[in-house]
């Protein structure tokens, strides 16, 4: 398997510059931190179960410094974090994790999407939005995440199929990460190599690795400005390896030969892009251990802003669903005896 | 002007692409063909194909799309070819659909109508009769609507797009060519929650909706025949339900017969039988009785009629509802 | 031997799949994994990867090939790994599972259990805690049945491979692992359109099912404190309802409070209210009383003790109850 | 788009033998007879709302001919008659389209699955009735109908990757009559040939020309017999073109170009077979008309057979639905006030 990602796209750094190596790999640095982080409050029972990326940092961080801040972002379960490099708290993500309504309430005004979890219905609104910003004449694209596991699904086809013929500026972003919680690629499909797929569509598609910061930059910019241009979707697989497990709830040695993923452990991203920058003289020991502080920083006293952050009582929750509440949900509703907060 | 049902839905159409240009309209076969209804005919031609558009065979992937719309600002109108095909999309209405300005804190609305032909009586093969609107009236965040006629058909279609949140909006398909009524120029948006009462009586108040209307209509001449003065309720909203009117008129007549088309376990007769028993116990001088769909799949169309609430069906309720 | 209701329901599947060969079980993650909740541990490693099947991450395709399975003679047992990922599925359910007797005028059956673990009350992520049970029960054709403990739980799904016809078995999570209870080596089919009285009474009867009735029971608990004899019900089966049980009840008690998870309107409570008032009108000292789910989507999980049905809120419905 | 049809296989006479050769047409005949007098029951009113495959026959005959009787056919409403080649008689069918129950009793028994309605959904089921056969080791293979338009469901996409993943011996036949109701292929997808959307599964793909009988006889043989050999699944696109109305209530002439279908009609399959045969030497003239002749005996007084064919009352169909049919179903219910019987 390694194999086959490393016949993806590679990029060396300096196919893309100091500056932008040294940012992208800032914003790695902070999605790690966020992500062990994250793992660190569950395990202290501050969040609830959680989906760690651990080792998609790089195709994460890529995906979201190829864009512009107006392009939309359209993130599954996996990619909680993608909207703090657009500047939104760390709390916010994570209070969705520990339950907290909250957890949503802002994300679209950084045109991120609240999270998907139902596997590839968040493809067709990627569509959506962006043959919705191309009506308005917009030059937005949408970049929809998702996984091997996804390509399984009847959404991603009618996605990919109606982005293709209304040609759509939309960028499907699918890491390949050889697992579905246990079930393997070759459960999941006959065809080793998902950008094949995009063929189905007359769609360009294209593989990368997903460890490569740099040739995932360069491979979603490209698909972007495509987009942009009114050249239509791409399907880009960024081809990789789950390093982790699915999911604080998940046991990997289930399902998954010991050692299997140590094989991966050399493409581990951030080490490798640390090593890249220092190698290139873009950045020495010391100032990687001062981004990776810095980072650090930022987030080491979330868990305050999180048990802190006020509850709003279920009957005030009840006043979102509708722009004008109906009896059925209104207050006084609620207070009748035997009803919510009648009791 | 004069329009039946489904000229007047189009009129709906073409007022709401006029007036907003943030609207437009995806579904199979609506653009050159003007749908298989022909409720989209001539829109296409006079509003462009980009805001008249035929989408693949894909209603999830067409839903879904339109919710994504919906997001960056675009207020878009589905039309579902018939009642059954929905089904592919309702994971997206229920996983996605009602849920934005939930997930949003109220901050971001998801405006998005979605059109469906639904109900009996147009000896079609099987899946194009069906009525699924107990479904959708389950499903939080969503409001479901259906008119019984050409001017309410008009006014709840602006209400519908015009309310700001995801509206499913159930056209009783057997009533597109029920005859012409008098329409104006302009549609004005109805109130999208409140019913109305559709012929007012003393003794027993008749509840139906969308095609139930007239039945309910027939059977309430019939009574009157029989010196019994029927009150009709047109509900128009299904969810929510119109609680005031409701109780208004259990008061008033202390008989109610519910009347759906859709099968009987769970539906909104029984919603509106359980609502009037715990809010109404005292004012009902006879049980809430039912007429309904049945509990299987809607038969082949030789067997339709014998399947639908009938007029006789609901008259013989009304008459059972004074032997208590 | 001791078993909590996940295990009686590995169980069972391994009784099933050990004495009929025509038997297979399909579904996300469920072969070596064992499913997310460990339901199918150790059955693919006995029965090997033809009988414990783990799928590509496509609902509708599964359950399509399932019900294409059983044209051919096999008894498929589809896992859905959570409550809301059976909504791709619901054109298959809807459109397909349900009719296949019918379509062939009774004389071809279509065996399929669909097993969804549902509800909230496990602090889980968005979508991990619906209650869809109302779906299904008012979809024709479709069996659905509700246990409640590792008994009766292994009992149903007995009798729903067995019945001939599709049951879309829904698994109360939360109760997964409430405690093991004694239960036989070999699982004996119950009836499956059958409930029980799980507790006996005189003064009003609180209904429930799945993961509701341990709060009927812990309410009547509370009302005994007070003096109050409460009845609790136990439906298992919420299509067909029980209806010869749910109207013994109401002579015996005159007071009903129906406790459901699901969403108030249209829900299991209204259909019982609805039947209660039409049939037992004059055996109700009260009207019937729903403690619900709220019409809104389940909240994220630090609210979700506020929005599923408290024992408080029961014991206060059936207080109401004697006000009337 | 005749270009594209002629790229299509064709296959000659003598590649299929004579004897052969003169079944398929048979078969196609027989077709005909039953599409031609549909029409006309639709419009004396005996049948209602009809989907005529006038144009069709060459392929649908090939694909029963070409299949074992133990073989499961999975039509959708464009192919109600396949099952007549299978010895039913034409009054089933078309009593599912005068609406009498009556019309699916017996189809099973044929191993023909009742006509499927919503689009794509009967490629699942086909999948797993292969799938299922092949556990219980019995040499049947399953073929699924469907038209371009059903490509763009994720149904098909479902089904086509989970039968390439569990290697189900079935055979998609997709006819590709270039419009789904008023929509053309363009506006479906932006690929021209659908058979290259197998490649999206690991899939064999393949193109056969639909007018052409034998081509399409020996076509969908290949196929079955790889599928029987366990060599998976195959998507066969037959390449042809809608030459009528899309049912009895469609109006071509609202969407499509006056004379488009023209172009197509020297494709015509019948005429063009008979043509094939007489210069063959495997049949002249007088043949062929006692051909047509005898088919359409065997269907001339089946109206009588529709019009007199008792109709079950509700309240029996009632007791088809359930092996045990509930309270909610039973006779007494149904005759209780304002119910069904009861009015
Ligand atoms: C429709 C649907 N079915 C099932 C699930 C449960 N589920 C959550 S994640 C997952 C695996 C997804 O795998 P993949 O698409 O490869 O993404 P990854 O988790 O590897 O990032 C499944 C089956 C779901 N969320 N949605
Ligand atoms: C899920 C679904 N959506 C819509 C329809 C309505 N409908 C019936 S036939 C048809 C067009 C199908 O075109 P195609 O698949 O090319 O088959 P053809 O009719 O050309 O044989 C449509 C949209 C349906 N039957 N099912
Ligand atoms: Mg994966
Ligand atoms: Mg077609």
């Amino acid at each position: 398997m390694i194999g086959q990602a490393s016949e993806a796209r590679r990029q060396s750094i300096h196919e893309i510059g100091d500056e932008l190596a040294l940012a992208l790999f800032q914003a790695m640095v902070s999605l790690r931190e966020f992500d062990s982080r994250a793992v660190i409050l569950q395990r202290q029972g501050v969040i609830g179960t959680y989906p760690t990326y651990f080792g998609e940092e790089a195709v994460q961080a890529a995906s979201v410094l190829a864009l512009e801040l107006d392009d939309w972002l359209f993130p599954t379960y996996r990619q909680t974090a993608v909207v703090t490099l657009r500047g939104c708290p760390p709390e916010v993500p994570l209070l969705m994790w520990r339950g907290h309504p909250g957890g949503w309430h802002d994300v679209m005004r950084y045109h991120v999407a609240p999270v998907c979890v139902p596997i590839a219905t968040n493809y067709p609104h990627a569509v959506g939005a962006a043959w919705g910003e191309k009506l308005q004449s917009h030059p937005t694209v949408a970049l929809a995440y998702g996984g091997d596991g996804s390509t399984s699904s009847g959404e991603f086809h009618e996605a990919c199929n109606l982005a293709a013929v209304v040609e759509a500026p939309v960028v499907f972003l699918v890491t390949n990460n050889q697992w579905a919680i246990s079930t393997p690629l070759s459960r999941q499909t006959r065809v080793p190599r998902l950008a094949d797929k995009a063929r189905a569509y007359g769609m360009v598609g294209v593989r990368v690795d997903s460890f490569d910061a740099f040739a995932c930059y360069l491979t979603v910019k490209e698909a972007a400005e495509r987009a942009r241009r009114g050249l239509g979707p791409t399907l880009i697989e960024a081809v990789g390896y789950r390093l982790g497990p699915h999911g604080t709830a998940d046991e990997p040695a289930m399902y998954r030969a010991p050692g299997a993923a140590e094989l991966w452990n050399t493409m581990e991203p951030i080490d490798r892009t640390a090593r890249a920058l220092i190698d290139a003289g873009v950045a020495d020991g010391a100032l990687v251990a001062e981004i990776r502080e810095r980072a650090a920083l930022g987030i080491r006293d979330v868990a305050d802003r999180l048990v802190d952050a006020p509850l709003p009582g279920i009957e005030s929750i009840a006043q979102t669903v509708h722009q004008v509440t109906p009896w059925t949900l209104s207050p006084e509703r609620l207070r009748e005896p035997g009803w919510v907060i009648g009791a | 002007m004069l329009l039946n049902m489904v000229e007047a839905i189009g009129q709906g159409l073409a007022q709401i692409l006029e007036a907003d240009p943030h609207s437009l309209i995806l579904g199979e076969d609506i653009g050159v063909n003007g749908g298989v209804f022909r409720a989209t005919a001539g829109l296409q031609q006079r509003f462009g194909e980009a805001r008249v558009v035929d989408t693949p065979l894909a209603e999830a992937g067409f839903v879904g799309a339109a919710i994504g719309m919906s997001m960056v600002g675009m207020h878009p109108i589905v039309e579902i070819q018939f009642d059954a095909f929905v089904y592919p999309a309702l994971q997206q209405l229920i996983s996605h659909a009602g849920r934005y300005r939930w997930r949003t804190g109220g901050s971001y609305g998801l405006p998005l109508v979605v059109r469906l032909p639904y109900g009996g009586g147009t000896k079609a093969p099987e899946l194009h009769s069906d009525s699924p609107e107990t479904l959708f009236s389950h499903v939080p965040g969503l409001r479901v609507v259906v008119p019984s006629d050409p001017l309410n058909a008009g006014e709840l279609l602006i209400a519908a797009a015009g309310c700001g949140d995801p509206v499913i909006y159930m056209e009783p398909k057997r009533m597109y060519r029920r005859g012409r009524l008098e329409v104006p120029d302009f549609f004005a948006a109805c109130a999208i929650d409140e019913g109305v009462v559709a012929r007012d009586g003393t003794d027993v108040a008749l509840v139906g909706y969308g095609s139930m209307l007239e039945v309910c209509l027939a059977a309430a001449e019939e009574l009157a025949a029989e010196r019994v003065s029927a009150l009709v309720v047109d509900l128009r909203s299904i969810y929510p339900l119109d609680r005031d009117l409701l109780l208004r008129v259990a008061r008033q007549t202390g008989r109610v017969v519910v009347v759906q088309e859709a099968p009987r376990h769970c539906g909104i007769a029984a919603e509106i039988a359980a609502l009037l028993q715990e809010e109404a116990a005292d004012l009902m001088l006879a049980p809430i009785l039912r007429v309904t769909g049945m509990d299987m799949p809607f038969p082949l169309f030789q067997s339709e009629d014998e399947a639908l609430p009938s007029v006789a069906r609901v008259v013989t309720a009304a008459r059972a509802s004074f032997t208590y």
